[in-house]
């Protein structure tokens, strides 16, 4: 059975990876050779400077999900390089670094940080982040997406991956976009923009105020715009949003994933993803699948 | 990441209960302070694990010390023998073991926050230091039964809010009814408005101690980074850098 | 306690109102005099002609919701104004008539055919319907909104709401746009474009492949849209999305909607919404206010 | 929409279940054919309720006669005596009584399809017509205990697939068992493959029936609009236009 897939240039052995900012690497939990049985993982969001995030409550949990606004607290790309890369690298899984920033030219730098860095497998470009012209995300906007994916992928070695963002009227013009400015693949998708109110204090449960909302909740609109944008681009789609289980992840590959991430699941059951990848197995088996190519798109339209 | 079969439910007070699981290997691994991280439920009702410290290990069999207070906590009122418990853990960093030269241990709990220490004096009846428990409660309702404590050489000074058992008022109340000494080492864990008592009695006297926080967890590992709170070093995880910090490094 | 809002000249008795496509007045159910209690009711979307809806399956279950493709099945509007209004009236309770149309025209010409009509409250225009010009919807498109709005309100004699759509980039611009139009008021959200696929079969679950998700699971991004929109409009918001219970309600309340209306879970508690006009009622008590417009829009920013 | 106390739940073969609830008003209300809708979960887990056929009503208790094949069917095998059930109804449209001329009447019903049956025939004990029923289970464990029918006088026909009780194969085996009347009347409830070879043979011989449709159910008021199945005057909800139909309404 055949179920490697392939980001840009690079083989993934299955289509099993997990998303930025929700995996843990914690030894009580794994141990590398179980990681290593992962497609891909994928670190929390690094950005150019430290960052120390938003203050708390950075998150609470809402009907089939929760709502999360951490702020992107990471100790930077040169600390990561230094000091986070090399044990990842140790486990001996594909890794794909995930960057922001606050301009296309921090996101070129970055990408030239990683090129003279060992180790990686991909970068994936998380979009999620203000767009200094507009008061919309550069997710939100085609033009400015296709600019930090263009001037990225002038300068990165490594397939480049753009992640994107649901809040928006049409998630395939802003896919048709990253692909023609050259991304190897996409994410889909970042969390929807959200917020739950202490009724009692009427105020905001979360310190930031909005948040980002995820988990099962919000998995039929992610299906939807996977399924869309794998009807009009090329390239190969990582699936994400509220998968739990196998059925959950088989929505997505049937819908065109290529790959799927499991998120906030990971919080509740860290085994999902290792779960998940024997259910594709199993699911293939049952239908007499040799090629995980059978599975991905073939949703009856 | 492991099932687990319950062994027992009890309702140990009006208010509280204990429930015990056997899981031999966790039972053996965890520290005091350290916390299990319980799915309650099946589905996603609630969504979030469950965190709850380790009351006591005996022989395998691991308990813990609740009250329902929320949806959560509630469905564990109606595990009983036979169940399973889908638990991860142990989670989190364990109080420090006092010194051999500290002559005085004073633990500082306010409700539910007392869990904790129970371990933690079964761990440390061989200490020689004097062990004093300062318990706030609610009410009569919610003091903890405290019979284990005294076995375990600890003497309990209860203070409840209406009176009911011990002196009237908060548990700050009870810090003029210990004689301090300079080793004196202090373990709180409960509300945050008695540990920031607890943090400014502490500095007043100059002593040493440490405080276990609690804030709403998803993953309990260090993951998500959701459970941050403001430190004298910045923000840290309650469930990885924490639940347990030095006094002073709190910021209330 | 006052508890009356005012949609344009409209005094209702209370915020307390039902979302168009959820609730049947079920003489089985409801007693006249529990309808009447409410402070309107909407009922399902009307248009120039009789549409037969979608083909079955028409929805499905998800997690903390569900997704329908109903395909606005209803007799048309004249159909509507002779056999079911009459009916509507004799329950008096404010009613306000959900209306969609293929062309502004059409709007038009329906918004004229409800002037002759009597014992309408208000006209609410269900503008998640196709843009002729464009691929995307009226309410994904600020100047196709302010069209419609604008020549209906050129028309209508009732006052004028306009029901936004959540699947946008910003809805704070259309919300404007409809303002500027004309409008009286806003309803916020419809439904959030979505699927489900049987991986069985590999085939969606739905019968017309997508459909809209509602319920629980997009509350908190309803409560985001809503907070954000109170912030920048002067008009009324009806709040719904995910209304279960006078939480739910409140959480709508204080964001800034000054009215709230249950939808799909009227199918799982056709009392809720009698259940949270007696819960706001209560809040207000318990917090001491005596003015609903001491809780619309009391969050802490 | 109202609470009832669960009277009794009782395992009746290795797949069916009975669940009894008193609710006197329901029991005087409900007629052959219209079904309740059970909210089965306090939560959102299943999120609709769940419609069941009335099976049965004897004094003021109601009885549903159920398979677990889901989540929700499930959570109902778990109440017992005292809790509550949250009940919609009676809903739906009624089997029509059969005339007082009809001299033969035929239930076709498969597997849990046969319940509806139960209080009909209760219901039309008095009627003088030859009463029969042809039932098609998928094994021995499928089949309903049938006595209950006996006792109505109601002669019973069964068919399996695996010919475990009864005839092997499928229900339209038994179709040729019967000698039919001009004066016949169908009533049949069961997996839409059965109900479409009953129009069929119903069609053949020119008789006159009814057939009771099964969708997911959101509202079962007649609200929503979600239920609707294709029906030769367009589109019909099930929950409100139906669960029973004429059978020649029925497309297939
Ligand atoms: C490290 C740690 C150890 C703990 N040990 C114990 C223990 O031994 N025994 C025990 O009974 N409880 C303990 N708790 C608290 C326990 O986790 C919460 O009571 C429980 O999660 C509440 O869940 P619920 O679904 O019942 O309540 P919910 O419905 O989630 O909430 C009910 C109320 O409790 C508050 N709340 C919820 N979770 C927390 C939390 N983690 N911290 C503070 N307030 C919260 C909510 O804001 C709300 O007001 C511990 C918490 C932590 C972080
Ligand atoms: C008018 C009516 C009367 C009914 N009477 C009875 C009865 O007396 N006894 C009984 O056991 N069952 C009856 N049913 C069927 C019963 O409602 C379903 O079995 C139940 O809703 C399944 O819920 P679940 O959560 O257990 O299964 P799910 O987890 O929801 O589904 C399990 C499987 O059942 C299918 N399914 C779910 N709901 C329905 C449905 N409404 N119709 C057809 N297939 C469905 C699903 O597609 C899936 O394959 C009736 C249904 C209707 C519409
Ligand atoms: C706590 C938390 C932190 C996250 N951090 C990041 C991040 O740093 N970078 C990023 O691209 N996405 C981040 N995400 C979004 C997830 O990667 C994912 O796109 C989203 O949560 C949807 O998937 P899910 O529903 O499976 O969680 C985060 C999500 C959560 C819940
Ligand atoms: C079955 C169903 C039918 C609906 N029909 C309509 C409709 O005809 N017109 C309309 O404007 N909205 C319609 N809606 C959308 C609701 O009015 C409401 O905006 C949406 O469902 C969000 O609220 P909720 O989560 O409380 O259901 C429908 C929703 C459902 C679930
Ligand atoms: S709960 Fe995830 S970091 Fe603490
Ligand atoms: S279930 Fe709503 S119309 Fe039938």
């Amino acid at each position: 059975m055949n179920i490697s897939v392939k980001i840009g240039h690079v083989v993934l052995a299955n289509p099993v990876t997990v998303a930025s900012g929700t995996f843990g690497h914690s030894e009580e939990m794994y141990q590398a050779k179980e990681v290593r049985c992962l497609g891909a993982i994928v670190p929390k969001t690094v950005t150019l400077h430290a960052q120390q995030g938003n203050p708390p409550r950075r998150m609470c949990e809402v009907a089939a999900g929760m709502i999360n606004a951490i702020g992107i607290e990471n100790p930077g790309i040169d600390a990561f390089i230094a000091t986070k890369l090399p044990k990842l690298k140790k486990i001996g899984v594909p890794l794909i670094v995930s960057i922001s920033a606050h301009s296309a030219n921090d996101f070129v730098l970055m990408a030239q940080k990683l090129n003279a860095a060992d180790g990686v497998a991909a970068v994936e470009l998380n979009l999620s982040c203000p767009n200094l012209q507009k008061k919309v995300l550069v997710a939100q906007d085609a033009e400015a997406t296709a600019a930090v994916v263009r001037q990225v992928k002038a300068v990165t070695r490594y397939p480049l991956i753009a992640k994107l963002s649901p809040n928006v009227t049409s998630i395939v013009d802003i896919a048709l976009a990253a692909e023609s400015a050259g991304a190897d693949a996409l994410s889909m998708v970042n969390t929807f923009a959200a917020m739950a109110i202490d009724v009692k204090k009427r105020r905001s449960k979360i310190g930031n105020f909005t948040g980002g909302l995820s988990g099962p909740a919000i998995r039929p609109i992610a299906v939807r715009m996977v399924c869309e944008t794998a009807a009009r681009v090329k390239i190969p789609i990582i699936g994400m949003g509220g998968i739990t289980c196998t059925n959950d992840a088989l929505e997505f590959l049937i819908a065109g994933a290529t790959m799927v991430a499991v998120g906030t699941y990971n919080f509740i059951n860290p085994r999902a993803p290792l779960e998940i990848l024997d259910g594709i197995r199993a699911y293939m088996k049952e239908n007499k699948m040799t090629d995980i190519r059978e599975l991905i798109g073939s949703i009856e339209r | 990441l492991k099932s687990y079969p319950v062994a027992a439910l009890k309702q140990v007070s009006p208010v509280y209960f204990r429930l015990a699981f056997e899981a031999p290997g966790l039972a053996r691994a965890v520290k005091p302070g350290q916390f299990i991280h319980i799915k309650v439920s099946d589905g996603f009702e609630p969504f979030f694990r469950r965190p709850f410290s380790v009351y006591r290990t005996q022989g395998g069999v691991v308990e813990i010390f609740f009250e329902p207070v929320g949806k959560g906590s509630r469905l564990l009122t109606s595990k009983k023998k036979g169940d399973t418990l889908d638990v991860l853990g142990p989670l989190g960093k364990r109080f420090t073991p006092p010194a051999a030269g500290v002559k005085q241990i004073v633990f500082i709990g306010g409700g539910i926050g007392a869990a904790p220490f129970m371990l933690f004096s079964d761990k440390i009846k061989s200490h020689k230091a004097e062990k004093l428990l300062l318990y706030g409660g609610r009410s009569k309702a919610h003091t903890f039964p405290m019979t284990e404590f005294k076995k375990n050489g600890v003497r309990v000074l209860t203070a409840t809010d209406d009176g009911a058992v011990g002196v009237r008022g908060r548990v700050s109340e009870l810090f003029k009814e210990i004689s301090l000494l300079p080793s004196t080492m202090i373990y709180t864990c409960g509300p945050r408005p008695m540990m920031a008592a607890v943090q400014a009695f502490a500095k007043t006297h100059d002593l040493r101690g440490e405080a276990s926080c609690e804030e709403v967890m998803a993953c309990g590992l260090g993951a998500c980074l959701g459970c941050s709170i403001p430190t004298v070093h910045g923000y840290r995880t309650v469930c990885h850098d924490g639940p347990v910090f030095g006094l002073n490094e709190l910021v209330f």
